[in-house]
């Protein structure tokens, strides 16, 4: 049994979000999946207020031992999601995480106080990956940018914060800081690394969106090194992700502070990653005290 | 067939060993007895492969993910199913496949996808396939009575894969075997024979060709389209095509469509 | 022929900083190192003022697709860099660039002037990915105080400055802007990227140095989305590292704007590497104006 | 031998084409036919190995970086040179070597760092190998007159590396072959002989004892280290190991060293 932010889970192996839509699973692999879960609570892709098409294809390139993604958050937007897909994610026999993003403060409040009056959602992710529009500044790669935003959402629930940290920052340990001092009660780190690819013949972007985000295994040194300082200077539960795709990787995170584990990219090549993962995590034994 | 051609797929990667790898011109047929597969996936599904060792460390440290492969044919074994697999190599990931020796470990997720459905009541199969496209009109050939098979053909080499079907029209680009015409030209003299379904697959440009010509026609069409992909099963929405209701994702609503959704192929 | 500065370079191929020790090569390779050198214009090893032992061992972890190292910046310090270094790579039959780290900026102007007198050296670079122990940040990670460092030291030479950006930056952009506007003649990035790695037994840092540095294939979509997104910010030239393995990844370097490349990682796997990618780039064929 | 023993390297990877590929209890001897390096290594120099195909996607993807090992025996081939190594599969990269077969690519640099010195005048050379350190003391052996080689191993698997030798001292840590000792008991013994030179390779706990037996005795001995490397031709300085006038790089200051230089091998 793992405990984050007060809530039991029968394992401390989550999915990164937008990296397992069950809904889309269920239609592929049937109520199967169900039965022998991948994950210890499930964590939605990232909805915002409007709905989103995403970006135009191409989105996907693989890079050595990782992937650039550009897909652009498609959702169906809060009220969508409120209507059609949150009561197929109420039926997982897992506690449920619901991402979110705002383009701007009062986007982000929105949402919160929306997806918080739902009782089916045990805990509210905020991404904050994304340039204010407002302030021009990405929300995650400044302490007292994030800080705000946090002020001017924690009131509007009960349910734990998490703040979804951004790589792409000079300090993201002063990021959590802030976070955690403006009433965050967890934080998960770490989301995609900006990247680029270009078309072999012509030389121009591959992506739709131009730039992407890496992931996979080629990031897991980075995200290691940013999950142990985050680690080191917030108190609040740490999620760590970036590159897991064996409980090895697993113990390393939880060894460097870790309290949970997300699995992401991983989960494309093997849909069951979770549990492999979460399996082998406990044959390889003990976790030492946090490093 | 049923409403929504899908087979459901074991939720996790599993491993088959390979059984069979033979040359067929410019492509390969792989054989693979997957134990733990269903025996019944449909005609147009597709399957996840990966070599179990040394996926990795080609050109650009490549190939990571797993790449998806129609299966060309489907025979029950016990247990499980032979799965066999037309492949051209184009890259780190086809080529790693390409080597794959009888004994090799195959890992893989599926069926996945929505396959062919059936042609429309009172009307022929015609069955259009262009170069690796023609691997999924295979087993559907075996699955309709006495469908018309249309293959088109960069060269002789590439058209030896019509080998595996009883009687095909065909066509080649270079003329070598065959017509010196596209599939399409062949489809439009097939097409004036009467009430047709035509069920295609083949590179963008064959498959624009064939739902324009069927659209002008009022022909029904259906379409089995690629993407790139990562998963195979709608975790990663990174295999969207565009439709008429906007994007959808070609690995769980697809690969086949309608040519109707379509505003083209391309 | 590449022109870079007003320097005529044979071709567009250097070494990273660090990557690759002529001095070292020749012992082990002899003189035909020098018939067939690997790169157009060589770039030394980092120095410092004082003499630095560098990190205890152990320094390096293999990673997929790439390494972490915590080298820790060993030399022989100015005097002995001059006195006993500089002879031998004068004797190399390319141009000269000598890489320079200060602590502080007293530190910098010292290594700028008593460098810049020595006519073997034809360019110099400036590794800002460290801390400026007077202000706590890294030089490299903010603009202003970039643009501080260089308005010190551009009076003190005439020779071509070179500044080595580093990614572990919110927005390397603004840097190499501040840093043209400051007087500086061209830019090169990126450095590694900040990353740590655990021992496997123990669950504790395994490199002696805590944290090191993650280059190779791994950084590359990274690399060339900084590169390109520098390229379309500044007008001086770019030069372009991180993961270059192929004439190809040259090729998409250069699409991306650059004007030179710069080989690192993979000189450890091939001493000739750098032949071999311009070799391979030639072959490919002519680079698209930039994106 | 000289001063310094060091062959020069050509001065880029080569590919070099497996011979062989055989198991000896333990470990794997592989040959492979070099025809483009020179003929003459010396003794304790090594060799920086990657596979030419499918050096990646293993445990971690890895691995990425070419991996060290000594030479074991070199004979004159027309044209260049067959290289024997002596290999213990312990991770991705040496699990990728052992399954090399005949006719596969090596891909290699070499040789490269310092061998060993000859022995002091008037002594008697006395060679002490653990486990894998065996490896380079083959080649040693074929160049000394009739030195005394003796080698320590974990068990009688292991032992089967000292079959290569006409007549070894032996000892395992399970008595299974040979004494149930510590190969440095044998050579406290042995050090009663006279006058000796002790040339030394294996892990670093039996390098050590080695090292502080012969500097209590006043014995000179030359140790063939190891530490993380990778490029082998000082480039990283990723190599470095402690002595008594700071760190140096292994790789191209040894990995032989005196002993002398050393406050502890550990
Ligand atoms: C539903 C479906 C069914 C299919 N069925 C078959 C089949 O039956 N037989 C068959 O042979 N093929 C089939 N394919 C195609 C097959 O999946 C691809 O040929 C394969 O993925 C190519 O992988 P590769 O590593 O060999 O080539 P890649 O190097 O991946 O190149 C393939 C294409 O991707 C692009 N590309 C190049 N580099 C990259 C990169 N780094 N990241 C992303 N894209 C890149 C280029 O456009 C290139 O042409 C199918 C595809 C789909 C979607
Ligand atoms: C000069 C020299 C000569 C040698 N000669 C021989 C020889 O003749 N025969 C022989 O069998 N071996 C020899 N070796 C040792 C050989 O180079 C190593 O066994 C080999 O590099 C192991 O690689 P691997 O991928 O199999 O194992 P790895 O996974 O690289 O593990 C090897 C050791 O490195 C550490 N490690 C684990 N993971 C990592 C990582 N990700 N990055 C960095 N380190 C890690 C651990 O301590 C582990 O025990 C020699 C080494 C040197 C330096
Ligand atoms: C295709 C794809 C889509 C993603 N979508 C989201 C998202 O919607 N919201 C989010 O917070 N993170 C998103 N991520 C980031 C992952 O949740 C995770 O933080 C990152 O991929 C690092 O973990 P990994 O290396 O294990 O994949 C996405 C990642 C990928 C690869
Ligand atoms: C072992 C090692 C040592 C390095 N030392 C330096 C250095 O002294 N100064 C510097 O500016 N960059 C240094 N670098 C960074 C490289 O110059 C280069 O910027 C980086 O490795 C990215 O390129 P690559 O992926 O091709 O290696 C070093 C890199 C490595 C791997
Ligand atoms: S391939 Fe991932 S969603 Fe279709
Ligand atoms: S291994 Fe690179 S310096 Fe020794």
């Amino acid at each position: 049994m793992t405990e984050l932010c007060g809530i039991e889970l029968r394992g401390p192996v989550l999915n990164g979000s937008g990296t397992f839509d069950a809904i889309a699973a269920r239609r592929a692999f049937g109520d199967s999946l169900l039965e022998r879960f991948p994950f210890d609570a499930f964590v939605s892709k990232t909805i915002t207020v409007e709905p989103r098409e995403g970006n135009p294809p191409p989105r996907l390139w693989e890079t050595p031992a990782g992937m650039i993604n550009s897909i652009g958050l498609p959702n169906k937007g809060l009220e969508g999601f409120l209507a059609s897909d949150l009561p197929q994610l109420a039926e997982l026999p897992v506690p449920l995480v619901v991402s979110v993003m705002g383009f701007t403060r009062d986007e982000l409040a929105t949402l919160v106080e929306r997806v918080g009056e739902r009782e089916e959602v045990e805990l509210i992710e905020l991404n904050v990956s994304c340039p204010n529009v407002e302030t021009g500044l990405v929300m995650g790669a400044d302490p007292a940018e994030t800080g705000r935003a946090l002020e001017r959402v924690r009131p509007l629930t009960q349910k734990p914060l998490i703040v979804k940290l951004t790589p792409n920052a000079v300090d993201p340990a002063a990021v959590a800081a802030a976070a955690e001092t403006a009433g965050a009660d967890a934080v998960s780190l770490i989301n995609t690394l900006k990247g680029m690819a270009l078309h072999p013949r012509t030389g121009r972007p591959w992506l739709g969106g131009v730039t992407g985000g890496v992931s996979g295994p080629s990031v897991r040194a980075v995200a290691l090194e940013q999950v142990h300082a985050v680690a080191e200077r917030v108190g609040i539960p740490v999620i760590g992700m970036g590159g897991i795709a064996s409980g090895r990787d697993a113990w390393d995170f939880l060894a460097a502070g870790a309290t949970c584990i997300a699995v992401g990219t991983e989960n494309f090549r093997d849909p069951a990653a979770g549990r492999r993962i979460a399996s082998e995590l406990s044959e390889r034994g003990p976790v030492p005290a946090g490093v | 067939m049923g409403s929504e051609p899908r087979t459901l797929a074991p939720p996790q990667r599993r491993s088959a060993t390979v059984v069979g790898n033979e040359e067929l011109g410019a492509y390969r047929l792989i054989a693979a007895h997957d134990r733990d597969g269903p025996a019944d996936p449909r005609p147009g599904q597709f399957y996840m492969l990966a070599a179990v060792e040394g996926w990795g460390g080609r050109s650009d440290e490549r190939p990571y993910l797993p790449r998806a492969f129609s299966y060309a044919r489907a025979r029950p074994a016990e247990p499980g199913v032979r799965l066999e697999f037309l492949l051209e190599a184009i890259g780190p990931g086809t080529e790693r496949l390409a080597e794959l020796e009888a004994g090799d470990g195959l890992a893989l997720v599926g069926p996945l996808g929505i396959g062919f459905r059936a042609p429309e009541p009172d009307t022929r199969a015609l069955l259009v396939g262009g170069g690796i496209g023609t691997a999924p009109l295979l087993c559907l050939a075996e699955e309709l009575d006495e469908p018309r098979v249309l293959l088109g053909f960069r060269s002789g080499e590439h058209a030896k894969a019509a080998r595996l079907f009883p009687d095909p029209g065909l066509a080649t680009d270079d003329g070598s075997v065959g017509r010196a015409v596209l599939v399409t030209e062949l489809l439009a003299e097939e097409l004036e024979g009467g009430p047709a379904t035509v069920l295609a697959c083949g590179p963008p440009p064959m498959l624009e060709a064939v739902r324009a010509m069927c659209a002008e026609r009022g022909v029904p069409a259906q379409l089995a389209m690629e993407s790139g992909m990562a998963c195979g099963f709608g975790a990663c929405f990174g295999c969207v095509v565009p439709t008429r209701d906007g994007y959808i994702r070609l690995c769980v609503d697809g690969p086949v469509l309608e040519a109707g959704r379509l505003e083209s192929a391309l």
